[in-house]
């Protein structure tokens, strides 16, 4: 559909919330905690944080939460009973204040959960997700979006992306899907008519630092290299990157017992732990750190674009705010482009 | 820090040490660990106010072990965490060289650690006022009070064990968590997996902790966990009497008193 | 709550505190039987994490118990006990789990009255304070309420 | 729920054989009726077995496809879901997911001989693509199994053992490592790759089947290598540790590779290329 | 695959009084992995062992729970029973559903409840238990004898009489400890010397003693029946071999002005010396801090003098290395020098003196030949006090136990200065008079009826000097505390019996545990009292606390007798419940990281570093590894492993782990 441009008036977003929330909608949106930004339920407009660069946690968990039930046992005289979980009772929910690297993130962690087998327990939640993007007026020296094919107004993945024009300004918003439309339906009076307005001079600056397509190639001829140990001597081996990634989507199972009856869950897992790939035998095919970090790397530029035809990155640079060692992936993906093989 | 960048070259350069540890320069103002290998890489070293990262964690690592002998720049809480290391058996002198850094950040070329012993014991372990506070407050508290704060505290980790990793005490290469015969902890990140795991972290550094907040500093969440190390550290104090790091491994929670308190006891 | 039942675990060691609950039945002296005793060589034994796990079970206060000072079978395993205990507790009190449900005590194979005396104390006392709604909370549900709801 | 990826079928233990300390044998029967009418696999496949309230372990699907109505898993204690498989009894109810990975492409083999090379617990993963193959017997020339385990004692499937052994139509070979043997032990003495070489099977329009540790393998390879053996004839099962089997939890990536879903059977040559990380 | 078998008790009625046993077993029967529960009168029977025995056979149990009574009682007897019908004895627990149940509960619901608890939780456990094997260690059949006082020589003589070997080990030169000191001993009166030397003799001869005086204990490492000892015979200063003991060295020794430790510093001797006449072994020792060639440089007159060139002055300390199944410590004690009571004067006036130097006075063979002068000026005293409990039962001066002999050698002492002057005063200042004891009391009144003793019940306040005499101000309390005072001519107190300067030191070096005033502690006070804490070591005499000369000698033959026990069997069979720190195939080895904070940890020292070394030989890692032959499994260490990698037999992680979820879960 070609898209729909309105115009929202800088004081009507709060009246916007207000009417979702009378029609009862969950809104999810940027809260700050300890000063860190992250994803949590809205009960009132003041209550949503604004001028953030990025959260610190990625929007990921509303399709694919960090612990998730797969199902419920007991154990009973005729043997066992197991339950799985009631897709239905996943809540329908509006995520608010999404930045497009995100919302273009939901685009790889999907292509994870349905490149072969179909995750209907991720699909169904990411199905009842209602995304309002909100372009970035402002960038950092992590970001590079505009270096893995995303923009700070990538209208991709979202259903509606909010974009503020200028300081204190008004709002351009993009009705991109369905979704976004049905939303709009509820609130006909906030969104106006938009004249001819160009919402590019308004986005952040985010020069191109890199090229996702020559590190692949030279990830190809690059498993052998040296620098994997240099880059990730100083990593920690924790699973920060992993966790506030948009697109890591390694995870574990488990089974929480209590006598007769007890769950599986589903739970994150990250391919930086030492334990990851550890056989009961003790044998470890990733066994040092330099190995797991490649993997890493690999899998987001080499793997999945030859097995699911996306890159696993946003450039939204999370993993290296987030990074207790202070590990640039920007920087290491600028040498490897840089190497010479 | 010239001086620092110079002895670094020196011993890069004599091969006294195969690789020297240290800070340098790292992205949007923060300072990084820097591994020198090369004499010339020892120009990048620095050292200002903002090296805070505990570089002690790297000395058990298999990656940097393997490498050959360490000379490791070393402010206080680095110190302190080497001597633990060391009664702990995990470093000797043959491992590493502390290039010492005071809180003057003057430089100290210890020749042994038995040195360095002697140097960090000038110094207590004071936990900073701002946390001080806290901990009053929070003892203030009533327990369902405390309970409530630590469950919404806790609730935004995701146990992405970046307070494990970035400690250096936390060396075990099977942790309490991996073990799963049975499963002490639970692996997922939710209410109960949460609090145990903090719960059982603060309890396994009780006696060991030497209060650097690399943990704190490592969380991606600011979840103030390092509130748990700190109050086990005053109360270590209050009922073991104040403790050091000591070489020949004076353990406070492997050993005991025959007077410890006991009012508690019935 | 007058029909409440607490469920408490006793943690014992096998030479002074079971011996001594063993004096108790031989002496005939009667006593709430609310409480469940699992048996340990010696205090120094049982592991903190053990206590943490029977309130994530369910229990709603715990007993640990063993020789006196001095007494130790094993010469200083209470007193090793002891010293983790005081740590335990006051972590434990600062975290906000409900100290007041772990009772602490020496009993030596001589003292059975003094076991019944405090099994009965304990089981008032807990039934005083209620389940220990907090802990099951907490324990009995795989999930975060944050986003997964269902 | 059939549309929970997660979901296991319910399986009853019919029947618990003990074949070789710390490995046992099971046969499962879907509790289900039209679960079984529905469930189909092929040799080479494996499944997500669980034990409620414990977890999941992978291992291969060890029974033929040709025969119907059950299927058999054989597994040896080593980690918390082994360990608690194995104090199951019969009756007990346990969790299955799968069939998981690709399979032994014998239908392709069609007209060819087959050598099976299997060392210690890795028979049972072969054991399903062997009674395949003599289920259908008159599609293949020669078959030729080497079979071998550290002693006699753990020898697995040894009832099984006798039949091929008893068999015209099968060539078995049985080995243990030297001081592996029992006083009456007939069979041959030495490693698998050495008895390999010793026998020197035929390399003439054979395809080679190769399960057993890393070390075992590695070994074995070059054997067959001189024997003539080309990669693309050479066949063998990955058993990297999974969690998912759906090609999502990420363990078993090896390259681009993921062992769950383009494995657990892989050509010499496929494996020559993937990154040694498996 | 666990096939359990559920044995419920009645004990009679004892426990089916108040506990529905029926359903104990019906419910215990649906339990996962039971698949036999059946319940009777009496499980200890022997038809009862015979129903446990017939379906560990018949139904293959792989385990056994047995609800009965505590298992302190029974838990031998069906471990036993199960051995017999062939299966492993630790495949059996037991549910205590007397003690803990049925004898403290009233009938009902809750009971039978909580019987049922009790046995879900081992049937829980025993799901994770392991065939354990006793663990079984060989015993060194030669016994370590510290100190050659009247206990040692006892023990020593007891046990070497059994055949055994015994190596005695005294720190003086001679043996006989402080009974050697003595004059007569109460309450015979008969000669201390004359009934001790012929013993003294005996050990000397006797071909199963190795005796070494003027050695102390270096080391001691191992465990019961298998420990390591190194010996530290000092130089004698003398080739032993070469001497016969003339004695010339020593009247021709220079140096003469030493008081006499045997003498208490009454009397003096040489620098080359025998301590006294009947010492054992007769051969001199030179005391090099008084020796002149060794503080000045020269003299070596004994050198020059020895017909049979003996002396060695080069000679050295030698470290004697032993093997020794079991030790008996008999150290003895001390008495207090009571130099403490300023108030006493001791030191102060040369006429206060103590009791053991009382002793030494009236010895035949001390420095007066008997006759009781006064050390000052060797008058003898007209008028003599006695002060019992100098320091003992006073907590002011750190001491409020009762050194126990005293108030019986005051007696002796008053009775002796009676008889030996004629006309002579004696007072006995006391507390009270503990005189328990066999013909004790009698002989204290005839101290005071026959022999005149005058008794006054009070504290001395304090002693001092006035013209000659010593003024000694006291209270009769029995006279509502009228104040007393009496010029003595010598005052003699009774001060407290001690521990050795060196005992803790002792006590540190075996790892056996001793009391506030280092007295080594005994491993319970009534019914082991000659064990201590530590297998394979034993006490006797005073080193344990004060005791009289009959004590000391029963306790020793006690303590033989335990050491003949532990030599009657060549192997030493233990339960196998002991700690052990995992192993793994490599690249993993163990899950122990090597903090060996569990080596501060354990009670026994039982956790030793153990190098895990590659092909090469090189030291890939140092993992702990607990000692079987030390470890007593307390399980201290485990609960301090971080990585979880020392368990525990009989009580692991799962076991303990399964019987909780157990107790709190429905199963």
């Amino acid at each position: 559909m070609n898209i729909d441009k309105r115009l929202i008036r800088k004081d009507s977003l709060e009246k916007l919330f207000d009417i979702l929330k009378k029609n009862s909608k969950t809104i999810y949106a940027p809260a700050s905690k300890n000063g860190k930004i992250s994803f949590k339920e809205a009960d009132s407009f003041s209550g949503i944080a604004t001028g953030y660069i990025q959260t610190a946690q990625s929007s990921k968990e509303v399709a694919f939460p960090r612990t998730e039930m797969i199902l419920d046992y007991t154990k009973n005289k005729e043997g066992m009973s197991v339950k799985g979980i009631d897709l239905k009772d996943i809540p329908k929910i509006i995520l608010w204040g999404v930045r497009p690297c995100d919302a273009n993130g939901i685009g790889e962690l999907s292509a994870i959960f349905n490149w072969d087998y179909k995750d209907d327990i991720y699909n169904n939640r990411l199905s009842r997700v209602t995304v309002f993007g909100f372009s970035c007026s402002k960038a950092d020296e992590y970001c590079f979006c505009t270096s893995v094919g995303g923009n700070p107004g990538n209208t991709e993945g979202s259903d509606i992306l909010f974009t503020r024009l200028g300081e204190d300004g008004d709002y351009l918003a993009e009705i991109l899907t369905e979704k976004g439309s049905a939303v709009v339906s509820l609130a006909p009076g906030l969104f106006e008519k938009a004249g001819e307005t160009k919402k590019e001079q308004f986005l952040a600056d985010v020069p191109v630092r890199f090229k996702r397509e020559e590190v692949r190639e030279k990830l190809d001829k690059f498993f052998e290299s040296e620098q994997w140990v240099e880059q990730s001597l100083k990593c920690l081996g924790c699973g920060a990157c992993a966790y506030v990634c948009p697109t890591c989507a390694c995870f574990d199972i488990q089974d929480e017992s209590h006598g007769k009856s007890g769950s599986r869950v589903r739970c994150w897992d990250s391919c930086g732990f030492s334990h990851f790939t550890i056989h009961t035998s003790g044998h470890n095919p990733r066994e040092v750190q330099s190995q797991r970090w490649r993997q890493r790397i690999m899998h987001k530029f080499s793997y999945m674009p030859e097995r699911l035809s996306v890159y696993g990155c946003t450039g939204c640079g999370r993993c290296s705010r987030a990074c207790p060692a202070d590990m640039n992936i920007l920087e290491h993906l600028i040498s490897i482009q840089e190497a010479a093989v | 820090m010239d001086d620092l960048r110079k002895l670094a070259k020196e011993l890069l350069e004599t091969s006294v040490v195969k690789v020297v540890i240290g800070y340098e320069e790292g992205t949007a103002g923060k300072t990084r660990a820097l591994f020198a290998e090369k004499p010339e890489d020892a120009n990048r070293l620095i050292f200002d106010s903002r090296c805070i990262q505990n570089l002690a964690a790297y000395v058990t690592k298999r990656e940097v072990k393997d490498k050959g002998r360490i000379a490791i720049a070393a402010t206080l809480p680095v110190m302190r965490s080497i001597i633990q290391l060391a009664s702990e058996f995990q470093v000797t002198d043959n491992d590493l060289l502390v290039l010492g850094i005071t809180p003057e950040s003057k430089l100290v070329e210890f020749k042994s650690l038995t040195e360095v012993e002697t140097f960090v014991h000038q110094y207590q372990i004071e936990i900073d006022a701002r946390n001080k506070e806290m901990l009053v407050k929070l003892e203030k508290m009533t327990p369902s009070e405390r309970w409530k704060f630590w469950i919404d505290e806790l609730s935004p980790c995701f146990k992405c064990y970046a307070c494990r990793a970035a400690c250096p005490m936390c060396y075990c290469a099977r942790c309490t968590v991996d073990f799963n015969q049975p499963q002490w902890i639970p692996v997922p990140s939710h209410e109960l997996g949460n609090l145990e795991w903090h719960f059982m972290r603060a309890v396994h550094l009780t006696g060991r902790c030497i209060d650097c907040d690399a943990c704190f500093n490592a969380c991606p969440l600011a979840i103030p966990l390092n509130l748990l190390t700190k109050k086990m550290i005053e109360d270590v104090k209050a009922n073991f009497g104040g403790y050091q790091p000591f070489l020949n491994g004076e353990h406070l929670m492997s050993t005991y008193k025959p007077d410890d308190k006991e009012n508690f006891i019935q | 709550m007058a029909d409440f039942e607490p469920k408490i675990v006793a943690f014992v060691c096998n030479w002074c505190t079971y011996a001594g609950a063993d004096l108790t039945g031989t002496s005939r002296i009667k006593y709430a039987s609310n409480v469940r005793i699992i048996r340990f060589p010696c205090t120094g034994r049982i592991d903190y994490m053990l206590l943490l796990k029977a309130f994530d079970e369910g229990a709603d206060g715990i007993m640990i118990s063993g020789c006196h000072p001095n007494d130790c079978h094993y010469t200083s395993g209470n007193f090793h006990a002891r010293r983790r205990w005081i740590m335990f507790r006051s972590l434990s009190d600062f975290m906000g789990i409900d100290v007041r449900r772990i009772i602490f005590s020496w009993v030596s194979a001589a003292e059975g009255a003094k076991w019944a005396d405090l099994v009965n104390s304990t089981v008032a006392s807990i039934r005083e304070l209620g389940p220990y709604d907090d802990y099951k909370k907490i324990a009995k549900k795989p999930v975060m309420e944050e986003i997964n709801h269902g | 729920m059939t549309d929970n990826l997660y979901m296991p079928y319910l399986m009853r233990i019919e029947k618990v054989t003990f074949e070789a300390p710390g490995v046992k044998t099971f046969m499962l029967k879907f509790i289900n009726e039209d679960d079984q009418n529905k469930f189909n696999f092929s040799a080479g496949q494996f499944g997500e077995y669980s034990v409620y309230g414990v977890g999941e372990s992978t291992f291969c699907i060890a029974s033929s496809p040709t025969r119907k109505g059950y299927i058999e898993c054989t597994f040896r204690q080593t980690g918390k879901v082994t360990n608690a498989l194995s104090n199951c009894e019969e009756g007990n109810i346990i969790g299955f997911r799968g069939p998981y990975g690709n399979t032994f492409p014998v239908d392709k083999w069609k007209g060819k001989s087959l050598l099976f090379i299997a060392g210690g617990i890795a028979l049972p993963p072969m054991r399903c693509v062997i009674w395949n193959a003599l289920d259908l017997r008159e599609n293949f020339k020669d078959v030729t199994i080497i079979y071998g385990a550290r002693t006699v004692k753990d020898l697995v499937y040894k009832h099984e053992l006798q039949d091929w052994e008893r068999r015209k139509d099968v060539k078995l070979i049985t080995t243990v490592d030297p001081g592996g043997e029992s006083p009456d032990w007939k069979g041959e003495i030495g490693f698998v790759p050495t008895i390999v070489e010793k026998i020197a099977p035929s390399s003439v329009n054979t395809i080679a089947i190769v399960c057993g540790p890393p070390v075992m393998i590695k070994y074995t390879f070059p054997v067959l290598a001189k024997l003539g053996f080309a990669d693309e004839n050479i066949y063998t099962t990955l058993e990297n540790r999974m969690k998912c089997g759906l090609g999502k939890c990420g363990r078993c990536n090896v390259g681009k590779v993921y062992v769950c879903k383009d494995g657990p059977v892989f050509t010499l040559a496929q494996l020559k290329d993937l990154p040694d990380e498996y | 695959m666990s096939k359990i078998g559920v044995f419920v008790c009645h004990c009679g009625e004892n426990i089916s009084a108040t506990v529905d046993c029926a359903k104990v077993a019906e419910t215990a029967g649906k339990y996962d992995g039971v698949t036999f529960s059946v319940d009777y009168k009496y499980m200890c029977s022997d038809p009862g062992q015979t129903i446990i025995k017939n379906a560990i056979i018949e139904k293959g149990l792989t385990g056994v729970v047995v609800a009965s009574c505590s298992p302190r009682m029974h838990e031998p007897t069906f471990r036993k029973a199960c051995d017999e019908a062939g299966l492993n004895p630790y495949m059996c627990e037991m549910a205590n559903l007397r003690e803990h149940c049925s004898w403290v509960h009233e009938k009902g619901e809750a009971t039978t409840e909580k019987a049922i608890d009790l046995v879900r939780i081992l049937v829980e456990k025993i799901k994770y238990n392991q065939s354990l094997n006793a663990i079984k260690v060989p015993v060194t059949k030669t016994a370590l004898v510290i100190g050659g006082g009247i206990a040692g020589i006892q023990a020593s003589l007891d046990i070497a009489n059994t055949g055994h070997k015994v190596i005695l080990i005294e720190k003086d030169p001679s043996i006989g400890g402080h009974m050697s000191q003595l004059s007569e001993t109460f309450p015979t009166l008969d000669c201390s010397q004359c009934i001790l030397t012929p013993r003294m003799v005996e050990v000397a001869q006797h071909p199963n003693i190795t005796l070494y005086t003027y050695a102390e204990l270096e080391s001691l490492e191992g465990f019961v029946g298998n420990f390591k000892v190194k010996i530290r015979r000092k130089s004698k200063s003398l080739d032993e071999k070469l001497c016969t003991g003339c004695g010339t060295c020593i009247t021709k020794c220079p140096a003469k002005k030493i008081p006499s430790e045997f003498n208490e510093g009454l009397g003096m001797r040489t620098a080359i010396y025998v301590p006294f006449p009947q010492a054992v072994p007769n051969k001199p020792v030179i005391d090099r801090l008084n020796c002149t060639y060794y503080t000045k440089g020269k003299c070596k007159v004994c050198e020059k003098v020895c017909p049979t060139q003996a002396i060695r002055f080069d000679q050295e300390d030698q470290i004697v290395e032993a093997e020794i199944g079991a030790i008996v410590l008999a150290t003895g004690f001390t008495v207090k020098q009571p130099d403490f009571f300023p108030e006493y004067g001791y030191g102060k006036y040369p006429d206060v003196i103590t009791g053991l130097q009382f002793e030494r006075l009236a010895s035949a063979s001390g420095p007066t030949l008997g006759e009781i002068r006064r050390p000052s000026d060797g008058k003898i005293p007209e008028k003599i006090v006695f002060v019992s409990c100098a320091g003992s039962r006073d907590q002011a001066k750190g001491i409020p136990y009762c050194s126990k002999i005293c108030c019986m050698y005051i007696a002796k002492h008053a009775m002796l200065y009676q008889h030996k002057v004629h006309g002579g005063k004696s007072y006995v200042f006391y507390m009270d008079i503990r005189a328990g004891g066999k013909m004790y009391e009698e002989f204290v009144r005839r101290a005071i009826e026959d022999d005149g003793v005058n008794y006054i019940r009070g504290r001395i306040s304090k002693i001092y000097e006035k013209n000659g005499k010593l003024i000694v101000c006291g209270a009769d309390t029995l006279l509502n505390a009228m104040p007393v005072e009496i010029d003595a001519d010598m005052v003699v107190l009774a001060t407290a019996g001690v521990a050795n300067e060196d005992a803790e030191e002792l006590a540190q070096k075996l790892h056996v545990s001793y009391d506030s005033f280092h007295f080594f502690a005994e491993a319970h006070p009534k019914l082991k009292p000659v064990e201590t804490n530590t297998a394979g070591i034993f006490l006797a005499g005073a080193c344990q606390s004060p005791r009289d000369i009959p004590e000391s000698v029963s306790m020793a033959s006690g303590a033989a007798v335990k050491v003949a026990g532990l030599f009657s069997q060549d192997e030493l069979t233990r339960e196998p419940l002991i700690a052990v720190v995992n192993r793994q195939a490599a690249p993993v080895y163990s899950s122990c990281v090597g903090c060996f904070l569990c080596v501060s940890a354990c009670p026994y020292q039982a956790i030793e570093k153990e190098e895990i070394k590659n092909r090469a030989g090189e030291v890939i890692k140092s993992v702990a590894k607990v000692n079987p032959g030390l470890c007593q499994g307390c399980g201290t260490c485990v609960a301090f492993c971080r990585t979880k990698s020392i368990d525990i037999q009989g009580y692991t992680h799962e076991q303990v782990y399964s019987e909780v979820m157990a107790l709190l879960n429905e199963y």
